[in-house]
C-alpha cells in the first residue's frame, strides 16, 4: 500500500517558494474570474480590464505603487519585529504617530528650507519610535504581552489624532471636517509626473527594505534580533541584552511605520486629517506583507507591491466593473488563505512510501527522522 | 447619585461587554488548546449577518442563534484545518479570515440593510432579582437573555476547562501537545474542535449584536469588537472566569467615556477604555512578576509528532 | 492464531520460561540512507528486567518508538501475549499495557502532578478527573515508594520527581510493560538507588521492564537479561547474572573504551575564582544562601548535589546570567558579580550550558552562526556594528575540523544535528578563546559514550592548560573520574568539599551521598 | 465636454459637438430651476432661442443624434461609506436613484466606500469608464476633487457639502439647520424632564450649527429645557451611539436627536419609550411609535437640478466657479418628517397640541401648530423666518447675531458658538 508521507525539509528551496506562491496566487486569480462570471461579467474582459487599469496604464500603475509605499515601509519594519517574535500589531497606530510628528514639523517649524523634508521624516521616525517603545518597554521589563498593548495603542493613537485635529491643531481656515491647516508648500513631497507616487518615501522604502536586510544579516544588532527570536534562552546566554535589543527593534519597526505615516501626510494629504483617512488599515495589511515576506526584509519589495496591487485591483473591481466593493475583501481574504494553506508544501516534502500497517488515525503524516536518534 | 452611577455603569458594562465576553470565551477555548485565532472579527461578522438573515426571514430567534453559531463554526473550520492539519501560519490565516469574513458578511448583508427585525431579542427585568437594591439595577434590569447565557457560559467553560476530563485534555494539548499526544489525545482533533467552539462563540457574539444589542444589521456591525475580545483574552490571562471582569472593565470604561463627558474632556475619555486595558495588564504584570501573564506554552505552535517545538 | 506455533524463539535467546509479554521478531525500520533497526528480535517476560544496551545510534530509540506506536515498522512483527499486534499509536500502546518513560519528560509543565496523571487516564470520571485518581495514586505511591506531591506544579519539580510522575503515570495507566529510557541519567545516586528499587518491586509484581541504558554498572545490578544493540542489529545477548562489564562494553562499542585518565599533580597556587557568601534569588525563591567556593587554575572542581539545590543558579551567577543579591564573585581578583554575561565571557569565562539545545545553540541558525554565537559581536568578528561573516566562516571551518563536528555544511541548521554534534559546537565555541574559567553544567547529560568521552577529554585538556573548571553534574561517576575536588551543594550552600583522594574511597562515597542528602555536617 | 463612451454615437458616425446634445435636451427641458447662482432666466431664454435655431439645422443632418443626446450624460457618484450604512451615503444613493428616475435618459453609476486618499484614483477610473459628471459626496473629498477637476478640465464635478470650487467644480449642500430647529420645537414640546439629549459625531461647524438650531427650537418650545450633548468622535459608531444614549438616559434625558450613521439612537430611545428623530433617511421602521419627526434629505432634488442644467448647457466645464447650492426647506432639498409625508408622528400629535408657547408677538400657539407654522414660513419664497435671526446669544453670553440680523451662508458654514441652553463639551468654542 502506498502512502503519502510529509517529510520536513532542511531548507526551503527558493524556486519552490516562488512556485508555490505563484500557483496559489494564480488559483486566487482563477477564483476572482469565477466571481466575475458569477456576477454576469465576461471573466476575460473583466480580468483584462483589471490588468489594463492597474498595470498597463501609467496612472493605474502609479496607484499600485502609491499604495505599496506605506506597505513597503511598514512591512519592512515589521519584518524586523516579527524576526524577534515581537508581535507588533500596532503599526497602524505607529503610522499615525509618525504622521503626527511629521505634521508637527510641517505646521510649527517653518523655515527649515532644504532640510524640511529630511526633518519631516526624522521627526516621524523618532515620534513613532517613541510611541513604539512603550509596548517594548512593558514587554521587556514586565513581560506584558505586546499583542494587546500594541493593539490597544492603535485605538489610543486614533483618538489622539482625532483630538488633535478637533482641538489644538484644528486649522484656522477649516470649516467642514476637522483638519489641521494645510502644510506649507515646501513640505510637499515631490511626485512622479502624472501620478501620486511620492518619490522620497518610495526611495526611503526601498533603501529601508534593503538596509534592514543588511542589518539583520550583517550587523551585531541584527544578529541579536534574530537570536532573540530564534532562541531566547540562547540569546540570554550569548549576552544579548533583552531590554536594549527589544527597544531597538521596536524603535526600528515603529519608526519605519512612522515614516510611512509622514509619507502619507506630506505626500498625499498635505495636512493632518481624520486618522482613518491617513492610514486605511495599512498597518494591518503590512502585517501580511511582513508575514508573506517570511522573515526577509528584501522580500517586502515583492510582497508590498503584491498587496498594493491587490488593493488597487480591488478598486478597479469596485469602480470600473461596478461589483460590490465587499467582493474585494472576500477575494483578498481568499488569496491569503490560499497562500497560507500552501505553506506546508514549503516546509514539508511529500514522499510516497510503502507501508503495510493500517492508516494511523491520529496522524495524517509521519515524523521525519532527525539526523540521528536520541541524544 | 454615586450609587446610580455605579449601578448604571455596571448594567451598561454588562450589556456592552456581552459580545466581548462571548468572543473572549471562544478565544480562551481556542488559545487554551494552543491555537491563536485572529479571525474573531470575521467570525463575529458572519455570525451577526447569518443570525440576522435567519431571524428576519423566519422570525425564529433560536434558529437564528443556531445558524449564527454554525456560520462561526463554518469559517472556524477553515481556520482549524489550516492551523492544525496543514500546520500553516495561523496568524496569517486568522487575518485572512478577518479580512475575507468581514467582506463576505457585508456582501451577504447588502440586501438586509435598513430592514428592521420584526421580533428582536428584547431586554427584560429578572423577576424578584431586579428588585434587590443595587444588585437589581446593576445586573438584573433590562438585560438580554444572551447576557445571562454568556455569564453561564463563562462558568461552563471554566467548569469544562478546569474541572472536567475533556477540559484537562484540551489544556494539556495547549500546554504540551507532545504530552497530550503521548497520553493518547488526538492533538489535532482537540485543537480543531477547540477552534470550532471558538467559532461558535464568535458567531453567538455577532448574533448578540445584530439580534439584541442593536438590533439591526448594518455594515461592519462589529466595528473592531473582535480585536478587543482578543485583547481581553490576554487581559483575562486565558481564564474564562477572569474574562468576566475583563469584559466588564472594558465595558465600564466604554460607557463611562460617554457618561463622564460632562466632567472630563471627551477626547481623553474616548481613548480611556484602551488605555485602561493596557494599564490593567501592566498592573497585573507588575504585581505578579514576569511569569504572571504566561500564555499556554504551546500557543501558536503547530504540533507535529516527533518534532521539537 | 497462536504466534508461538509459527515462530520459534531464536536459538541464542536463552531462558524463555513463559509466554512473553512482548515478543519482537525481525523488526526492521529503514530511514532514508539508514537501516535503523535490522531484524531485531527480543522477548520480554513477565517479572523480568530486560536491559537494552547500546550506544547512541544503535537503534534503541527507534525500537522503543515502534513498541510505543510512534513509528511503524517496515518489516517484522510484534506480539503481545502471543497475539500479533499492530501498535497504531501511543494510545493504543497504552491500551495494550505498554508504558514509556522517555528520556525527555513528556509532561505539561504548568499542570499539577495530578493533572498530568489524569490526562488520558482511562476510567476517570467526566467531572473532576484529578480528584478521582488521588486514592489510587496514593496506593501506588506507597507500594512502590514513588513519592510525589500531587498538587505541585510540574515546573517546580526536580528531574527525579518528574521521572517518578512519569512512572506513576505509566503504572496508573495499567502498564504491564514499562519501557525506561536512560532512566538514571537525571538522578542522584540515592535517587537512582530508589529507582532501581522501584524497578525491582515492579518486577516482583509481574510487570516486565525494558531498561534502556548505557551505564554498565546499573545494568549489571538490575537486569535479568541483557540485549546489546549496535548499528541497528542485535550483537549479543547475555543473562543478567554472570555478565562481565568489559564484555558488555566491548559488544556495545565494538572495542574497549579507554576511561579518561586524570593527569598530573593536584593543583596549587592562589584560587582564580572565589565565591564568597553569595545569595541569589532563583525562580522558586532563594536558591543560593551564602555559598562559598574557590577554584585554582588547573583544578576541576566537581559540584555534586541533588537537582534543585542551586546548581543552575551557581552556574548562572558565575557566568553573569544572574546577579548576587549578597556576596561577591571574583575572578582573578576582579569582582564579576555585577557584570553582564558578555563582559564576564570577555574576561575569559567559558560556559557550557545545561540545556544545550535551548541555550547552547539557536536551532534554526546555521553551524557558522552557532559557532560564533557568543563572540560574533566582539571586535574579533565585527567592525563597528557590522559583522565580518567571512572571518566568522573561516573560524567556523577551522572549529568544525578541530572538533570533528559532523555536519553536511556550515550553513546547516543546528537543529538537524545530533546531540553529540551540537555539544561539539558548544565546546568548540566556548573553549576556543583559551578561557581562564570553564563552567560546565551537566556537559554529558544525554550524550552517547563516544561524545561523553570526547567531552571529558576536552575538559581535561582545559585543566591541563591551566584553566579552572567548575563541573556541575549529577553523574557521580563522571565527577569522580574528572574532579580534583568535589563540592557538595545542598539547599544553596556548599555543605562539604572532598578532595578526590577521599572521594574515591568507600567511606568518601558514603559521605558524598550523605552530604547530598543534607544529613551530614561538613 | 469630452465624451468618450457612447456606442450609439459611434454607430451614427462622426463626432457631434456638444451644442447638439444641449439643444436636444433643451427642446424638452425638464424643469424650472432656482439655483441661487445660476445664469439668469433672460440669459437662459436667449440661449435657448439661439440654440433652437441651430437645432433645426442640425436635426436635418444628425437626426438620430439629436434623439439620444441626453444619454451622453454619465453621472457618477462617489460615496464615503457603504450605501449600507443607512445614514449619509444611503441618503445620497436615494438621491441618485431619484435623479435617475427624473432624468431617465442619463446613465448613473456609483462607487461606495471611497477613502479620501483614493478620490483621485477613483475619478481616474470613472473618467476612463466614460463618466463626464462626477459627484463627490463627502466634505473630505474636497482636495481629491479639486485635483481631479484640474486634471480633467472637460469633466464636470460636483462636491456635496463642499466649499472649494473651480471652473468645472461646483458645490452643493442640502442643509438641515431649519429642520433641526423644527425638530427642536418638537423635542422641547415632548420633554418632560427638561433634558433633551443630542449625540453628535464630531464637534465640527456643520454639527454645531444643527445642534444650535435644534437648541433654539427646544428653547422656544420649552424655555427651561436644556440640550445635553455627548460626542462620539465617529460618524459611524453604533455601540458608542447606544451607550451615549443610555448615558444620557441615566442623566435624565427623555428626547433624543443625533448625528450618526445608524438608527441606533432611535432604537435605543425607543426601547425606553422615549421620542427621537429620523436622521437623513426615514428610520421610522426601526421605531414606529417613538420617532416623533426627523430630518429628511432629498439630495435628488439638487442633483436633478444640477444634471438638468448640465444637459441643457447651462452648466459647462468652465462656468462653475461660483455655482454653489445651499438648499433648504424652500427648495425641497430637505424635509421635516419621521418619514416622507409624516411631518409629526400621530402618536405625539396630542401631546404637542396640548403644550402651548407664547410667541414674541404675544400670540399663544400649541407647539404642534408652531412647528407647522415655522415649516410653512421657512418653505415660502422668500423665507419668512430664520431660526438664527438675532438677537442670538451664545452660552457665554456673547451676542452672536444682533437683533434682526440673519447670518450669511458663510457664517453658518463656519459656525462655532454654542447656544445658551446647550450643555456638554464643545471643542473649539469661541
Amino acid at each position: 500500500m502506498m502512502r503519502l508521507r510529509w517529510v520536513r525539509r532542511d531548507a526551503e528551496p527558493p524556486f519552490l517558494t516562488f512556485g508555490v506562491s505563484a500557483a496559489s496566487f494564480l488559483l486566487a486569480v482563477g477564483a476572482a474570474l469565477v466571481a466575475f462570471a458569477a456576477y454576469g461579467l465576461d471573466p476575460w474582459v473583466a480580468g483584462a480590464t483589471v490588468v489594463k487599469r492597474t498595470l498597463l496604464d501609467g496612472r493605474g500603475l502609479g496607484e499600485v505603487v502609491r499604495r505599496s509605499i506605506p506597505l513597503l515601509l511598514t512591512g519592512a519594519g515589521l519584518v524586523v519585529a516579527l524576526r524577534a517574535r515581537f508581535w507588533n500589531i500596532g503599526a497602524e497606530g505607529q503610522i499615525l504617530a509618525g504622521a503626527v510628528a511629521a505634521s508637527a514639523v510641517a505646521l510649527f517649524a517653518p523655515g527649515l528650507g532644504a532640510l524640511t523634508v529630511p526633518a519631516l521624516f526624522a521627526a516621524a521616525f523618532v515620534g513613532a519610535a517613541l510611541y513604539g517603545l512603550v509596548p517594548a518597554l512593558l514587554k521587556a521589563r514586565l513581560g506584558v504581552n505586546e499583542i494587546i498593548t500594541t493593539l490597544m495603542f492603535n485605538y489610543v493613537a486614533l483618538y489622539a489624532v482625532r483630538w488633535l485635529i478637533n482641538g489644538p491643531w484644528r486649522g484656522k481656515s477649516v470649516t467642514g471636517f476637522s483638519y489641521s491647516d494645510r502644510f506649507p508648500r515646501e513640505t510637499y513631497l515631490s511626485v512622479l509626473d502624472g501620478t501620486r507616487v511620492h518619490v522620497p518615501t518610495l526611495v526611503i522604502g526601498i533603501v529601508l527594505a534593503l538596509g534592514l536586510t543588511w542589518l539583520l544579516r550583517y550587523t551585531r544588532l541584527g544578529f541579536s534580533i534574530r537570536l532573540l527570536g530564534e532562541a531566547p534562552d540562547a540569546a540570554r546566554y550569548a549576552g544579548v541584552k533583552l531590554l536594549p535589543t527589544t527597544l531597538a527593534l521596536a524603535a526600528l519597526s515603529a519608526g519605519a511605520a512612522g515614516m510611512a505615516g509622514a509619507g502619507e501626510v506630506a505626500g498625499i494629504h498635505h495636512r493632518l486629517i481624520e486618522p482613518t483617512s491617513i492610514s486605511m488599515g495599512f498597518g494591518y495589511t503590512a502585517i501580511l506583507v511582513a508575514l508573506l515576506a517570511r522573515g526577509n526584509a528584501w522580500a517586502t519589495l515583492i510582497t508590498a507591491p503584491l498587496l498594493g496591487w491587490v488593493l488597487a485591483a480591488g478598486d478597479v473591481v469596485k469602480v470600473s466593473l461596478q461589483l460590490p466593493f465587499q467582493l474585494t475583501d472576500v477575494m483578498t481574504g481568499l488569496t491569503l488563505l490560499l497562500l497560507v494553506a500552501s505553506e506546508p508544501l514549503l516546509t514539508y516534502r511529500p514522499v510516497l512510501v510503502r507501508r503495510s500497517a493500517p492508516p494511523d488515525t491520529n496522524q495524517a503524516s509521519r515524523p521525519a527522522p532527525r539526523a540521528s536518534g536520541s541524544e | 447619585m454615586e450609587l446610580e452611577l455605579l449601578t448604571t455603569t455596571l448594567a451598561r458594562a454588562l450589556a456592552f461587554g456581552t459580545p466581548l465576553l462571548l468572543a473572549a470565551l471562544g478565544e480562551v477555548v481556542a488559545e487554551r488548546a494552543g491555537v491563536v485565532n485572529l479571525g474573531m472579527e470575521g467570525m463575529m461578522m458572519l455570525g451577526a449577518v447569518a443570525g440576522f438573515i435567519v431571524a428576519a426571514a423566519t422570525g425564529s430567534l433560536p434558529l437564528a442563534l443556531l445558524v449564527a453559531m454554525l456560520a462561526g463554526v463554518a469559517v472556524a473550520a477553515l481556520h482549524g484545518v489550516i492551523a492544525t492539519f496543514l500546520l500553516a501560519n495561523q496568524f496569517v490565516s486568522g487575518l485572512a479570515i478577518t479580512i475575507g469574513g468581514v467582506g463576505l458578511a457585508n456582501l451577504l448583508g447588502k440586501e438586509w440593510v435598513g430592514k428592521p427585525l420584526a421580533a428582536p431579542m428584547l431586554p427584560f427585568d429578572v423577576p424578584v432579582l431586579s428588585d434587590i437594591p443595587l444588585l437589581g439595577p446593576a445586573f438584573f434590569t433590562r438585560q438580554y437573555a444572551l447576557t445571562y447565557a454568556a455569564l453561564v457560559l463563562a462558568l461552563v467553560v471554566w467548569l469544562v476547562l478546569f474541572r472536567s476530563r475533556p477540559g484537562l485534555t484540551l489544556r494539556t494539548v495547549g500546554e504540551s501537545p507532545a504530552a497530550a499526544d503521548a497520553a493518547g489525545a488526538n492533538v489535532r482533533r482537540v485543537r480543531f474542535l477547540a477552534v470550532l467552539v471558538g467559532g461558535a462563540m464568535a458567531g453567538l457574539a455577532g448574533a448578540y449584536l445584530s439580534l439584541a444589542y442593536r438590533p439591526a444589521w448594518g455594515e461592519n456591525i462589529t466595528n473592531g469588537m473582535g480585536w478587543i475580545a482578543l485583547g481581553l483574552t490576554i487581559l483575562a490571562l486565558w481564564h474564562p472566569l477572569r474574562a468576566v471582569p475583563a469584559a466588564l472593565l472594558f465595558g465600564a470604561f466604554f460607557t463611562l467615556s460617554f457618561r463622564l463627558q460632562a466632567v472630563l474632556p471627551p477626547e481623553l475619555l474616548t481613548l480611556l477604555p484602551y488605555l485602561v486595558t493596557v494599564l490593567a495588564l501592566t498592573l497585573i504584570a507588575w504585581r505578579g512578576g514576569r511569569g504572571a501573564v504566561g500564555a499556554p506554552e504551546a500557543l501558536g505552535l503547530p504540533y507535529r509528532r516527533g518534532e521539537r517545538e | 492464531m497462536c504466534y508461538l506455533d509459527e515462530v520459534r524463539p531464536p536459538d541464542d535467546m536463552p531462558g524463555v520460561r513463559s509466554v512473553p509479554l512482548i515478543s519482537v521478531r525481525d523488526l526492521t525500520k529503514r530511514f532514508p540512507g539508514v537501516v535503523a533497526n535490522d531484524s531485531v528480535s527480543l522477548d520480554l517476560l513477565p517479572g523480568e528486567v530486560h536491559a537494552l544496551l547500546g550506544e547512541n545510534g544503535a537503534g534503541k530509540t527507534t525500537l522503543i518508538s515502534m513498541l510505543y506506536g510512534l513509528l511503524q515498522p517496515d518489516g517484522g512483527s510484534i506480539a503481545m501475549d502471543a497475539q500479533r499486534v499492530t501498535i497504531r499509536n501511543p494510545r493504543h500502546a497504552m491500551d495494550l499495557g505498554i508504558g514509556l518513560v522517555a528520556q525527555h519528560f513528556n509532561l505539561a509543565r504548568r499542570h499539577s502532578v495530578a493533572e498530568n496523571l489524569a490526562v488520558g487516564l482511562r476510567g476517570t470520571p467526566f467531572w473532576r478527573p484529578t480528584k478521582a485518581l488521588q486514592k489510587r495514586a496514593a496506593e501506588l505511591t506507597e507500594r512502590y515508594g514513588l513519592e510525589v506531591r500531587m498538587n505541585a506544579q510540574v515546573a517546580g519539580l526536580s528531574p527525579g520527581e518528574r521521572q517518578r510522575v512519569e512512572i506513576l503515570k505509566a503504572v496508573m495507566q495499567g502498564a504491564r510493560v514499562l519501557i525506561l529510557d536512560e532512566p538514571t541519567s537525571v538522578l542522584t545516586p540515592q535517587e537512582a538507588d530508589a529507582l532501581l528499587k522501584v524497578v525491582a518491586d515492579m518486577r516482583r509484581d509481574g510487570r516486565g521492564i525494558l531498561f534502556i541504558s548505557h551505564k554498565l554498572g546499573e545494568v549489571l545490578r538490575i537486569a535479568d537479561r541483557i540485549t546489546v544493540l549496535r548499528g541497528g542489529k542485535v550483537v549479543g545477548r547475555r543473562a543478567g547474572g554472570g555478565a562481565e562489564a568489559s564484555d558488555l562494553a566491548r559488544l556495545m562499542v565494538g572495542a574497549p573504551t579507554a576511561t579518561p585518565q586524570r593527569l598530573g599533580i593536584p593543583p596549587e597556587g592562589e584560587p582564580v575564582l572565589r565565591v564568597n557568601g553569595v545569595w541569589v534569588r532563583g525562580r522558586r525563591g532563594q536558591a543560593l544562601r551564602g555559598l562559598d567556593l574557590a577554584v585554582r587554575p588547573g583544578e576541576i572542581l566537581g559540584v555534586a548535589g541533588v537537582a534543585g539545590n542551586g546548581q543552575s543558579e551557581l552556574a548562572q551567577v558565575l557566568t553573569g546570567l544572574a546577579r548576587p543579591d549578597k556576596g561577591t564573585v571574583t575572578l582573578a581578583g576582579l569582582d564579576i558579580g555585577r557584570l553582564s554575561p558578555r563582559e564576564v565571557r570577555k574576561l575569559g569565562v567559558a560556559y557550557i550550558p545545561e540545556d544545550r539545545r535551548a541555550e547552547g545553540v539557536a536551532g534554526s541558525m546555521s553551524v557558522t552562526e552557532n559557532l560564533v554565537l557568543r563572540q560574533v559581536r566582539d571586535k574579533e568578528f565585527a567592525r563597528g556594528p557590522v559583522i565580518d561573516w567571512r572571518k566568522a566562516e573561516a573560524f567556523a571551518a577551522a572549529a568544525v575540523a578541530r572538533f570533528d563536528v559532523r555536519t553536511p555544511s556550515l550553513a546547516t541548521a543546528a537543529r538537524t544535528l545530533s546531540g553529540g554534534n551540537v555539544q561539539k559546537i558548544v565546546l568548540a565555541r566556548e573553549l576556543s578563546g583559551r578561557p581562564s574559567l570553564v563552567v560546565a553544567s551537566h556537559p554529558t547529560y544525554g550524550l552517547d559514550v563516544g561524545s561523553t568521552a570526547m567531552t571529558h577529554e576536552r575538559l581535561l585538556a582545559q585543566r591541563e592548560r591551566g584553566a579552572a573548571v567548575v563541573l556541575v553534574s549529577e553523574d557521580l561517576d563522571e565527577l569522580r573520574a574528572l574532579s580534583d575536588n568535589i563540592a557538595v551543594l545542598f539547599a544553596g550552600r556548599v555543605v562539604g568539599t572532598l578532595p578526590i583522594s577521599e572521594a574515591i574511597t568507600e567511606a568518601g562515597w558514603e559521605r558524598l551521598g550523605l552530604l547530598m542528602g543534607g544529613s551530614a555536617a561538613a | 465636454m469630452n465624451i468618450s463612451y457612447d456606442r450609439r454615437r459611434r454607430v451614427g458616425g462622426g463626432r457631434v459637438g456638444r451644442g447638439a446634445s444641449d439643444l436636444a435636451v433643451m427642446a424638452r427641458r425638464y424643469r424650472e430651476t432656482r439655483a441661487p447662482a445660476g445664469p439668469t432666466s433672460e440669459v437662459f431664454i436667449m440661449r435657448f432661442a439661439r440654440q433652437l435655431a441651430v437645432l433645426a439645422l442640425i436635426t436635418v443632418f444628425y437626426g438620430a443624434a439629436a434623439q439620444v443626446s441626453e444619454t451622453d450624460v454619465k453621472a457618477c457618484w462617489l460615496y464615503v461609506g457603504p450605501v449600507g450604512d443607512y445614514g449619509f451615503s444611503y441618503a445620497q444613493d436615494l438621491g441618485r436613484k431619484a435623479t435617475a428616475a427624473d432624468l431617465p435618459g442619463i446613465t448613473t453609476a456609483y462607487v461606495e466606500a471611497v477613502a479620501e486618499a483614493d478620490v483621485e484614483a477613483t475619478v481616474d477610473q470613472l473618467v476612463a469608464d466614460g463618466c463626464n459628471v462626477v459627484l463627490g459626496t463627502s466634505f473630505g473629498f474636497g482636495d481629491g476633487l479639486l485635483a481631479a477637476a484640474e486634471r480633467y478640465p472637460d469633466v464636470i464635478f460636483g462636491h456635496a457639502t463642499g466649499v472649494e470650487r473651480a471652473p468645472n467644480l461646483l458645490t452643493y449642500m442640502a442643509d438641515f439647520y431649519q429642520v433641526y430647529y423644527v425638530n427642536g420645537l418638537i423635542a422641547g414640546g415632548l420633554s418632560s424632564s427638561g433634558i433633551v439629549g443630542y449625540i453628535g459625531a464630531f464637534p465640527i461647524p456643520e454639527v454645531k450649527r444643527h445642534i444650535d438650531a435644534f437648541a433654539i427650537g427646544v428653547k422656544e418650545a420649552n424655555p427651561d429645557a436644556k440640550v445635553v450633548v455627548r460626542w462620539l468622535y465617529n460618524w459611524f459608531d453604533p455601540a458608542g451611539a447606544k451607550e451615549a444614549t443610555e448615558a444620557l438616559i441615566a442623566d435624565g434625558a427623555d428626547v433624543f436627536a443625533f448625528t450618526e450613521d445608524t438608527p441606533t439612537v432611535a432604537q435605543t430611545a425607543a426601547a425606553h419609550g422615549y421620542p427621537s428623530f429620523s436622521h437623513y433617511a426615514s428610520m421610522l421602521p426601526y421605531a414606529p411609535d417613538t420617532i416623533a419627526s426627523g430630518q429628511l434629505v432629498n439630495w435628488g432634488v439638487l442633483t436633478t437640478d444640477i444634471l438638468g442644467k448640465v444637459i441643457d448647457g447651462t452648466y459647462t466645464s468652465t462656468n462653475l466657479q461660483d455655482v454653489d447650492y445651499f438648499w433648504l426647506l424652500s427648495q425641497g432639498a430637505v424635509e421635516v418628517g419621521a418619514e416622507p409625508g409624516m411631518v409629526i408622528n400621530p402618536a405625539y400629535e396630542e401631546a404637542l397640541k396640548e403644550r402651548t408657547v407664547e410667541l414674541a408677538n404675544g400670540d399663544r400657539l400649541s407647539v404642534y401648530d408652531l412647528a407647522l407654522l415655522r415649516i410653512e414660513q421657512m418653505s415660502s419664497d422668500p423665507v419668512a423666518f430664520d431660526p438664527f435671526t438675532g438677537p442670538v446669544y451664545d452660552r457665554k453670553g456673547n451676542l452672536v447675531y444682533a437683533a434682526g440680523v440673519t447670518p450669511s451662508v458663510a457664517e453658518l458654514l463656519g459656525l462655532q458658538w454654542a447656544a445658551d441652553n446647550v450643555e456638554g463639551p464643545w471643542e473649539g468654542e469661541p
